[in-house]
C-alpha cells in the first residue's frame, strides 16, 4: 500500500517523533511504500540540525535525517510552522536575512499543499502527535 | 475528489491546535476536496461569540472561520453533546453551524478517506 | 503560610484542576490563567468537581484569558484579576504551585 | 469501512480515550500507543469509561509501549501488537484516528 | 537552608516532564538543599518496577531514581490516592518510597519555599 | 519583592510564554525586582535568533529579547534543554562542530543549577508552561 505520515509533537518532549519512526521503518519492511512523510507544528524542530543530544540518549533527528536519505524519502517540513519556530534553509535565511540556515540534510521546506497532496495519493494515512 | 474530515478537539488560544486545524483545512478547500470540519470536545469554544484576545496578545480567527464558507467549505458542524457539556448552546455561537449527534459525527468519520484530529 | 495555586489547563481534559482543588488547603487561593479559566464556567460537570473542595479556598480567574475567551458565564464566587492582580496574588502567598 | 482508533494519551489525565471510545463505531477497533496504553490498565476508572462502550470494537494495545511502562495487570479482551502489527492495523482498515 | 518541593505528575516516557523533574532535582540536591520529591497522578506510573524502554528507543531513568539517597535526596513519597486509583500498591514499586496521604502532601507544600511541580 | 520566573512551555504552541512575559512585566510595573527568568524544555526556543513570526501576529522571541534587554535582566537558557533543541551560542557550537549559532541577544545559555539559585535568593517563584 501507499502510506503517507504526518507528524505533530516535539520531538525532544514527546514520544510521537520516535514512535513515527518506528512505524515507517516496519512500514518498509513490511512492502509498503511511503509516499510522503509531512512535519507540522512542533515536529519541523526535527528539521534541525545544530542539535546535540547527550551521549547516552539517541539522536533523533540524526535517526530521521538518515531513515529519509537511506530510502530517498520525500520528507517535508511546514514552512509556516518552520518559520515559526526558526527552522530555515538556505533560501528562507537569505529571504529573510538572517544569519544562518539550520536545516538537517534529507528535509525538504514545502507548504501545508503538500500534505494534502499526499492525502489525496496515499492508501492510507496515519498522524502522530497532537 | 476525496473526503477530508477535520476533528477540532482543542480550547483556541492555549496551544497553537485550533489554529493548525483550521490552516489544514483551508488549505484541503484548496484543492477543492469535500471537507467536513467538526468541532467537538473543547474544540467547540473556539466558536463561541466574541472573543477579545488582544489582551493575551493573540490573534483573533473568528474572521477566518466565517470566511469559510468563501473558500467552498460547508459543512460545518459541532458535536451537540460537547455543546451540552459545557452549558453552551447554538446562541452562545458566532458563526453557524449544524449540530450532529456522536452517531451522525462516527458516520462521517467512517465514509471519509482521510481523518485528521488535531 | 499559604499557598497560591496556579491552573493552565481546562478541567474538561486535564486533571490539573480536580488535582489542585483536592490539595488546597484552607486558606489557599486558585487562580485560573490560560485554558484554565474554563474551570470558572457555570456548568454541571465543574459543579461536580467543586462538590468536594474545601471551603475558605478563594477562586481567582485572569481577565485577560477570560475576554480572550469570552466565556458565557462564570460560576459564583470567582473574583477576576488582571496581570497585576496576578502579581499581587503572588506576593500575597508563601508559594506557588503551577498546575498544567 | 472501519476506522482504526489511534488513542496516545493516558485516559487518567486525557479526554483522548473517552472520546475514542464512544466515537467508535461497530467493528472499528481502537489501538494504545505512547501514554495511551494506560487505558489498558485494569483499574474501576477504566472500568467505568468502559462500561459505556460499543460491543465488538477490538482493542489493541502496543507492545513496545507496554513493556517500556512495565504494566503490571492488563484488562481483559486486549490483544498486544508490534510495531509490524500496528502497521497491519492501519492497512486492515479504511482509515485511521489519531487521538491525543 | 530552604525547602524545595517537586511533585511529579506525568507519566515517564510519553512525554519528557518526569525526567525534566528529576533533572531538577538532582541539581536542588547538588546545593545540599531539603528536597521533598512527592509522585502523584500520572507520576507513580514512574516508579513502577520493570520498565524495558529500549523496545522505545529511550532511557531508563530507574537508575537515576534509585541513586537518589546518594545524593541526599531521602525524603521521596507516592500519593497514596493516586496509587489506589492505578490499582497499584507498594509491592508494584521498583524504589522505596512513603507513602502519604493528600493532607500530608498539602502540608508538606504549604511548609516549603518553593514547589515545582512538572 | 525579589522574584524569579521559570518558563517551560512552546513559545509557538503554547500560550505560557505569552503569559510569563505579560506577568514579568506587571511586576516591574508593581515595583518588584526579577532576580531571573529560566526557560527550560520545550520555552528554551524562546532563544531561538532564528524565528519568523506571520506579519499579522506579534514576534515573542524578539519581544522577550527586547524586554530582557530593555530592563538588563538576567535570562537563562537551560543549556541540557538548549543542546537538544538546536539552540547555541557561539561556545557551544564550536565546541560541538556546528556550523552556526542561533541564541539570539539577551540570553545566556548555562545550567539548571542557575536555577536554584534563583530559587535560593528569591523570595518568590512562579513556573509557567508544561
Amino acid at each position: 500500500m501507499i502510506i503517507s505520515v504526518m507528524v505533530t509533537g516535539s520531538p525532544v518532549s514527546q514520544q510521537s517523533a520516535q514512535t513515527a519512526l518506528s512505524f515507517c521503518q516496519a512500514a518498509l519492511t513490511a512492502g509498503h511504500q511511503i509516499y510522503r512523510v509531512f512535519f507540522y507544528e512542533d515536529a519541523v524542530q526535527l528539521g534541525s540540525a545544530l542539535n546535540v543530544a547527550p551521549q547516552d540518549e539517541r539522536n533523533l533527528n540524526a535517526a530521521w535525517s538518515e531513515f529519509v536519505k537511506q530510502y530517498e524519502l520525500d520528507a517535508v517540513i511546514c514552512v509556516a510552522s518552520a518559520l515559526k519556530r526558526g527552522i530555515l534553509d538556505d533560501g528562507e535565511a537569505s529571504r529573510y536575512q538572517k544569519p544562518a540556515a539550520n536545516l538537517a540534510e534529507g528535509f525538504d521546506i514545502s507548504g501545508l499543499g503538500q500534505w494534502v497532496d499526499a492525502c489525496l495519493n496515499s492508501d492510507r494515512v496515519v498522524s502522530f502527535g497532537a | 475528489m476525496k473526503t477530508l474530515t477535520f476533528l477540532s478537539r482543542h480550547a483556541p488560544f492555549g496551544t497553537s491546535n485550533a489554529k493548525a486545524c483550521l490552516d489544514m483545512v483551508l488549505a484541503s478547500a484548496v484543492f477543492e476536496q469535500q471537507v467536513n470540519y467538526i468541532f467537538m470536545d473543547e474544540g467547540v469554544w473556539q466558536l463561541v461569540r466574541g472573543h477579545e484576545p488582544a489582551g493575551i496578545h493573540a490573534k483573533n480567527t473568528m474572521a477566518a472561520l466565517q470566511a469559510l464558507e468563501l473558500y467552498g467549505v460547508e459543512n460545518i458542524f459541532a458535536l451537540e453533546e460537547s455543546l451540552t457539556e459545557r452549558n453552551l448552546s447554538l446562541a452562545h455561537l458566532q458563526i453557524p453551524v449544524r449540530l450532529c449527534t456522536r452517531a451522525e459525527m462516527s458516520s462521517l468519520i467512517q465514509t471519509s478517506d482521510v481523518v485528521t484530529a488535531l | 503560610m499559604s499557598t497560591l495555586h496556579i491552573v493552565s489547563s481546562s478541567p474538561f481534559d486535564s486533571n490539573a484542576f480536580s488535582s489542585a482543588l483536592k490539595t488546597a488547603s484552607q486558606g489557599d487561593a486558585i487562580l485560573l490563567i490560560e485554558n484554565g479559566v474554563y474551570a470558572a464556567v457555570d456548568a454541571l460537570q465543574i459543579d461536580n468537581l467543586m462538590s468536594g473542595a474545601m471551603p475558605d479556598v478563594t477562586h481567582y480567574v485572569l481577565t485577560e484569558d477570560v475576554d480572550a475567551r469570552a466565556l458565557p458565564r462564570l460560576r459564583n464566587n470567582i473574583a477576576k484579576v488582571d496581570y497585576a492582580g496576578f502579581v499581587a496574588l503572588v506576593c500575597q502567598h508563601h508559594n506557588s504551585v503551577s498546575w498544567n
